[in-house]
């Protein structure tokens, strides 16, 4: 029973595929009088697998925004004390669609004198990275969209992609709120991607690959409960995750870290020359983008799909990932904005030393003896002195300055 | 030789001795200068260790050397045999072959060890109170640190390169100690000479090193197959070498130079008393326990290869005797407190070498070890004194400081005594043996020459310690009541140092009084372990191999002769009238020119001044010479070419102008053409780069 | 079939498009920019020569590109730091005004 | 030839010659990323995956936003007198240009181990990468990581406005 709620979307894929087949081999009849060659089947086999796999994504996905949209305004009223979206639907729940649809015929207005193909292209390019992040994430078992060799790594370079985005939107509208905008949240994202993809290393060190499918069977074991062999159970592993959240945070542009669009500065930044269903894109790339961080959370550092044998692990998957969010929704609803000053400075000073630290931690318990209790006791205890004697050196050189008020250095 | 396996701990962590005062030195080499505890902590404790470590490898050797037998009976003490225990290392291997170094333990080394490491422990202890108020404390203890590390490496190594590097270490840090006041001028000028005088001495021993590795193929002493350097000198002594002498002896006569340089031998002694200039405890450590000793010790450790060679062993015997009479006479003449003690060291280092010459080398090591005790001794005590006393160094300034300071007057006076001579401080029994071994070398009066001078040079010993007791601490004080602003050569922090009680000497703090009675003891008890004939413990742990002596009555009855006689007219020159102030030294009546002479040190510095700039002068001559000669011959071409220019100059102009001019405008356009090409623009070159590049490639394919 | 000679081919031209404006482009930046473009044509050129080699397990070519791209990274950073630099000073970042070593 | 090799081929080359020929410096960049792309493009195609999102990685995520920095620090938004397309320097450039190239052609033209077409199964796996790195190439990659960070020193000090200047 477990093994077929577990297995029913991979199970649906396959008849689905071996339907298209059938049909494939029955046209082919059809015009040749005989079935499609060997090769040829299986190019139609991965085909319709490909375009599976797209459809699913851009569906749940699609679906996954428009809830966490609802999410956060829900729990943003409740945090703010007021009652959020319920006029739409039970709770309120459809009202993305009623968003989607007032998006889809506002007006789409462009400066007049915009960088016409930058700004029309931005949008486009902006959502791209963000859906195809989710292509790397295992999503259950036997649930890879793909399985690289490469995928941290991939997942981490098409990220990469989105920076290039931001600062074409920004250009591309000729407005100095925009570029500006889009400097700051250029110049933020490639300074807490470091980081980011720091915190991921020492994971990639114990596994010894960089494919996600591998990373997540390295943190399952057999027992019905599968929560044991989590990496955030390490002190490590604990570090990192939370450097991961810091770092995911920033790099999808969010609150405590949103100055780039920080409404009171610089009017919303790079999207302000937006509008209509562009606009739409960037909302939705931010929120996909934010929503395959914590995927990507899930899979290095809370097991991936494992889980409790009681849900099926695409929804274990899920669970994990939208808790991530909420809580990423929690944070936006209780932090203030963060200065540029300390934004970086905390990128720099603070994340990176201690990532590092974090590596050089990672490599101590990777040597130390495992075998029995005893021994695994105390490289956990070793391995955790270590990670909190970086944190308090770090965070006492941070606190000293965090504090101060801006230095100006060029401007006064 | 006994196995690897069997032994000791301490044989095979000899390493230990040195390193540990390198790695203080080197911590605190990294301290800021106000860990001022944390640094003397650190080298006082590494030595002190250091001082443990050699204790237990004397122990050890006692040990396997005197009561080796089952028993241990008294007289299972005289075994004919010379022993050591090895480790070896390998430095690094080229092709086959490796170099390898080493250490080794054996009788020489332990008892040196033992010395050095305890001599300079109490030296470091009595610089905790001596420069307590320098600002550079930390640097102080850094160098010192270094020093006793090169010196203690120096005396375990088993291979000469080994032994060189720490020799050269002990040089450097030589130089940084003396010039430890480097503000001074004085202090940097004497840093400078003392490197530069026994580098000239280091050249032969590295010259001798290279020759011994040539013929030899290792620079181990000893290896356990019987084929280290020192084991074959008897092969190398019948081969040819230079100057009618045997390999052996050229190979010995080039070493030797380095231990002439090192322990101030003449004619390289000069650098010696400028030496004087660092702070006391640096010239009690160079006179007492570390870079002095180098040479004396480079020669014993050698001494197969001298053995090897008569000749050189003559010549290392008069070099010593001349040295020893030489510095004597120039120290009876001299004012400075620490001056005196300098010339007496080179005066003390002659005797050793002479001891080595004459074939005493465990006489030699005796009273070098003596020797390192009661001179330590004597420099703290006259550190001890300058720092009572406010920087004063001028012994005539002095007098009636035993009142004020007891405690280092009681042990100065154990020194002096010692080192004069006198029955039964260590002094006589080292210098007995060393005189005894003079005594016995050879036939005929030319080996009685050195005898001779040595006992003129007991006499003289004498004397001037006396003389400066006298001076220093009878009578009454004569030094300027009011020595506050007096300067002359002092702290760094003089003004301030004694502002109290000005003009009165006064005690030294017990930090400093503490080592002088430790080494006032063992100056006055450690001879004991040289009695003459059997008992002759150091004798027989030094070179087994050779029968002890036995007491020569007359020798000691001379010496002793000597040294009271010495004792006695020191008192009446100065002992029985004590000098007021201002009055002139009473000694320049009685000698007259004589005492100019010694006073001016026999003229040495100026000699080698004076050689050394009239070579510089008539090399300045010879090239100022030929300079005026080619100038001559330019001039007269320069005449000659002018008589044929006027003659050309019509055929110039109308001729050769035309076609010059054509030639040059040609050269001047090709010169505008290929100047454009250097435009300083980047690209430009990148433009020539690409072309040709391209054309390479075009006639590599085309080729 | 794509031959080994098409790779090659390719790069050159990749090489010679970013010689041609590295030789010809007055702007200091996007000098820079051809040179990043010289470099990744000889990127490709080494990664298609391991593909087509008879070694490809000594991974020569993909080690020699990984190499050539972090010491590109460091170019471009050096090299547009001084572009900087150099702006702060002339106000231009004309190549053809750069012609003295004094600052 | 296939397909993707000539898409490839034309979005690399496009790429290229506009990043070199455009006026406006930041079009000029974002076709550098465009043949940035199309260079990750023929690394997954050569089966040298790695190289690829490395390439990706560095060139699109720092090299081109560094370049995208510097321009917007220059204020130089366009290359306002660069030269016409018939003026000397152009035509200069292009027989360089045309010289190179056509000694490339002749030395690639000339060589027969050239028309051999690609060996199956030829992969690259990142976990020999790594182990390769740190064995065969372990002194390289030391040395490179000395560099990038004498770069990356280098290029801040450099960078950094004089504070004492300012103030």
């Amino acid at each position: 029973m477990y093994n077929f709620f577990d297995q029913l979307f991979v199970a649906l894929g396959a008849w689905l595929v071996g339907l298209v087949v059938a049909a494939g081999n029955g046209v082919s009849k059809l015009c040749c009088g005989q079935p499609m060659s060997e090769a040829a089947a299986h190019n139609v086999a991965a085909g319709t697998q490909v375009v599976l796999i797209c459809v699913t994504i851009y569906g749940v996905f699609a679906l996954c925004f428009g809830l966490a949209t609802w999410l956060e305004r829900k729990m943003l009223a409740r945090i703010q004390n007021r009652y959020g979206p319920n006029r739409v639907g039970p709770f309120g729940l459809l009202q993305f669609v009623a968003d989607g649809v007032k998006m889809l015929t506002k007006e789409d207005i462009v400066p007049a004198r915009a960088d016409k193909l930058v700004h029309f292209l931005a949008p486009a390019i902006v959502l791209a990275p963000a859906l195809l992040m989710f292509g790397f994430l295992p999503f259950g078992r036997n649930m890879a969209p793909t399985d690289l060799d490469t995928a941290v790594i991939a997942f981490f370079a098409v990220g990469a992609g989105s920076e290039l985005a931001l600062f074409m939107a920004g250009w591309g509208s000729r407005n100095k709120y925009s570029i500006l905008g889009a400097l700051r949240a250029v110049a933020q994202m490639i300074s807490y991607e470091i980081p980011l993809v720091l915190a991921a290393v020492p994971v990639v060190m114990i596994v010894g690959s960089l494919s996600t499918s591998q990373i997540v069977a390295a943190q399952g074991t057999d027992s019905f409960l599968d929560v044991k062999g989590w990496f955030v159970w390490t002190p490590w592993g604990f570090a990192g995750f939370i450097l991961f959240l810091i770092a995911a945070t920033a790099e999808s542009n969010r609150s405590p870290f949103d100055i780039p669009e920080g409404e009171s500065e610089i009017i919303a930044g790079f999207h302000v020359e937006y509008s209509g269903f562009k606009f739409a894109l960037f909302f939705m790339a931010e929120y996909l983008g934010m929503m395959a961080m914590a995927g990507l959370g899930v899979t290095l550092f809370l097991g991936g799909w494992h889980g409790p044998k009681l849900l099926p692990s695409w929804a274990w998957f899920m669970l994990k990932g939208f808790l991530i969010v909420c809580w990423l929704i929690w944070l936006r609803g209780t932090l203030p904005r963060l200065r540029v000053d300390q934004l970086m400075a905390f990128a720099w000073k603070a994340m990176l030393p201690f990532a590092l630290f974090n590596i050089f931690a990672t490599a101590v318990w990777f040597y130390l003896p495992k075998t029995t209790f005893l021994q695994s006791a105390v490289a956990w205890i070793i391995t955790a002195a270590l990670v909190v004697a970086a944190y308090l050196v770090i965070s006492r050189f941070v606190s000293r300055r965090a504090g101060a008020p801006r230095v100006y250095r060029y401007a006064s | 030789m006994e196995p690897a396996t069997h032994i000791p701990w301490i044989a095979s962590h000899l390493w230990l001795i040195p390193l540990l005062p390198f790695l203080a030195g080197g911590v605190s080499a990294l301290l800021p200068r106000r860990c001022r505890k944390l640094s003397a902590g650190l080298a006082i404790g590494a030595i002190g260790i250091s001082t443990l470590l050699s204790f237990c490898a004397l122990a050890e050797s006692i040990l396997r050397g005197l009561l080796p037998h089952a028993g241990r009976q008294w007289s299972a003490m005289q075994t004919h045999e010379a022993w050591h225990w090895l480790t070896e290392f390998t430095w690094f291997s080229y092709g086959t072959t490796s170099l390898k170094l080493g250490f080794v333990l054996d009788p020489l080394t332990a008892a040196m060890a033992t010395m050095v490491s305890f001599v300079s422990m109490l030296i470091f202890i009595y610089s905790l109170g001596y420069m307590d108020r320098d600002k550079n404390f930390t640097r102080f203890f850094t160098f010192l640190s270094l020093f006793a590390g090169a010196m203690l490496g120096l005396v375990v190594a088993n291979n000469l390169l080994l032994f060189f590097i720490c020799w050269e270490l002990v040089g450097v840090a030589s130089y940084l100690l003396i010039g430890f006041w480097y503000h001074r001028p004085s202090a940097a000028a004497a840093a400078k000479k003392a490197f530069i005088v026994t580098k000239l001495g280091d050249i032969g021993f590295f010259a001798g090193l290279l020759w011994l590795y040539h013929a030899t193929g290792t620079l181990q002493f000893y290896t356990p197959d019987h084929t280290g350097a020192l084991e074959q000198a008897t092969a190398l002594a019948g081969l040819p070498g230079i100057m009618g002498l045997s390999l052996a002896g050229t190979i010995a006569l080039l070493i030797f130079c380095g231990a002439v340089g090192k322990s101030g031998q003449w004619p390289l002694h000069v650098w010696l008393p400028d030496a004087m200039e660092g702070p006391t405890p640096v010239s009690a450590l160079i006179h007492a326990a570390t870079m002095v000793a180098a040479g004396v010790f480079l020669v014993a450790r050698t001494y197969p290869l001298f053995q090897a060679s008569p000749q050189v062993l003559t010549l290392v015997a008069w070099i010593g005797a001349f040295t020893a009479i030489m510095a004597a006479t120039i120290a009876i003449a001299q004012n400075d407190i620490k001056r005196i003690l300098a010339y007496s060291t080179v005066s003390q280092l002659g005797y050793m070498v002479m001891g080595l010459g004459v074939g005493g080398m465990a006489a030699a090591m005796f009273h070098l070890l003596m020797h390192g005790f009661f001179k330590a001794l004597l420099f703290l005590g006259a550190g001890s004194v300058i720092h009572g006393c406010h920087n004063e160094q001028d012994v005539f300034k002095m007098g009636g400081v035993k009142k004020h300071m007891p405690v280092t007057f009681w042990t100065y006076f154990v020194g002096t005594l010692a080192l004069a001579g006198i029955f039964p401080l260590a002094g006589f029994w080292s210098k007995d043996e060393v005189l005894t071994a003079a005594f016995n070398w050879g036939g005929g009066w030319f080996h009685k020459g050195p005898f001779a001078l040595g006992c003129i040079g007991v006499f003289l010993t004498a004397f001037y310690m006396w003389r400066q007791v006298c001076l220093v601490f009878l009578g009454e004080y004569r030094g300027e009541k009011a020595t506050v602003g007096h300067k002359q050569v002092g702290h760094e922090e003089a003004e301030t140092q004694h502002e109290t009680v000005p003009g009165v000497p006064h005690e030294s703090p017990a930090v400093m009084t503490v080592p002088l009675v430790i080494l006032a003891i063992f100056s006055a008890f450690m001879g004991f372990s040289g009695l003459p004939e059997h008992a002759n413990l150091i004798h027989h742990f030094l070179s087994p191999e050779h029968a002890p002596h036995h007491v020569n009555w007359f020798v000691i009855a001379t010496a002793s002769a000597l040294a009271f006689a010495g004792l006695g007219v020191g008192h009446l020159l100065y002992g029985v009238k004590p000098l007021a102030a201002d009055e002139p030294d009473p000694l320049k009546a009685k000698l007259g020119k004589l005492r100019d002479f010694c006073r001016d040190k026999w003229y040495w510095d100026e000699l080698y001044e004076a050689t050394v700039v009239r070579f510089a002068n008539i090399a300045a001559v010879v090239v100022d010479l030929g300079d005026r000669l080619l100038d001559g011959v330019t001039v007269g071409m320069g005449l000659l070419a002018r008589g044929l220019s006027f003659i050309n100059d019509k055929f110039d102009e109308h001729a050769i102008n035309r076609s010059f001019d054509g030639s040059c405008g040609t050269v001047r356009l090709m010169g505008r053409c290929f100047a454009a090409l250097q435009d300083g623009r980047v690209q430009s070159y990148l433009r020539l780069v690409a072309v040709a590049a391209a054309l390479l490639a075009f006639w590599f394919f085309l080729k | 079939m794509t031959t080994l000679a098409h790779f090659q081919i390719l790069a050159s031209l990749l090489f010679v498009i970013g010689l041609f404006g590295a030789v010809t482009r007055r702007n200091a930046i996007v000098v820079l920019l051809s040179i990043e473009i010289m470099f990744n044509a000889a990127n490709l050129s080494l990664v298609a020569f391991w593909r087509y080699s008879p070694h490809p397990e000594q991974l020569s070519g993909v080690m020699f590109a990984i190499f050539g791209i972090t010491i590109a990274a460091a170019e471009a950073a050096v090299g547009l730091a001084l572009v900087i630099v150099i702006y702060r000073y002339y106000k231009s970042i004309e190549v053809d005004g750069m012609r003295s070593l004094k600052g | 030839m296939d397909t993707a090799f000539i898409i490839l081929s034309l979005i690399t080359v496009a790429g290229a010659v506009w990043a070199v020929t455009l006026r406006n410096l930041i079009h000029a960049v974002l076709s550098l990323v465009l043949f940035f792309f199309g260079i990750a493009g023929f690394f997954f195609y050569l089966n040298a995956d790695f190289v690829g999102w490395v390439q990706i990685l560095v060139y699109v995520g720092a090299v081109a936003i560094l370049a995208i920095f510097a321009v917007m620090l220059t204020h130089n938004l366009t290359a306002e007198d660069e030269p016409g397309f018939f003026s000397l320097r152009w035509l200069t450039g292009m027989a360089i240009a045309a010289t190179v190239g056509a000694v490339l052609w002749f030395a690639i033209r000339s060589n027969a181990a050239m028309s051999q077409t690609a060996p199956a199964g030829v992969a690259s796996n990142v976990a020999d990468i790594g182990r390769k790195m740190m064995t065969d190439w372990v002194v390289p990659f030391e040395v490179v990581s000395l560099l990038l960070t004498a770069a990356m020193i280098g290029a801040i000090v450099i960078a950094m406005e004089q504070i004492s200047h300012r103030k």
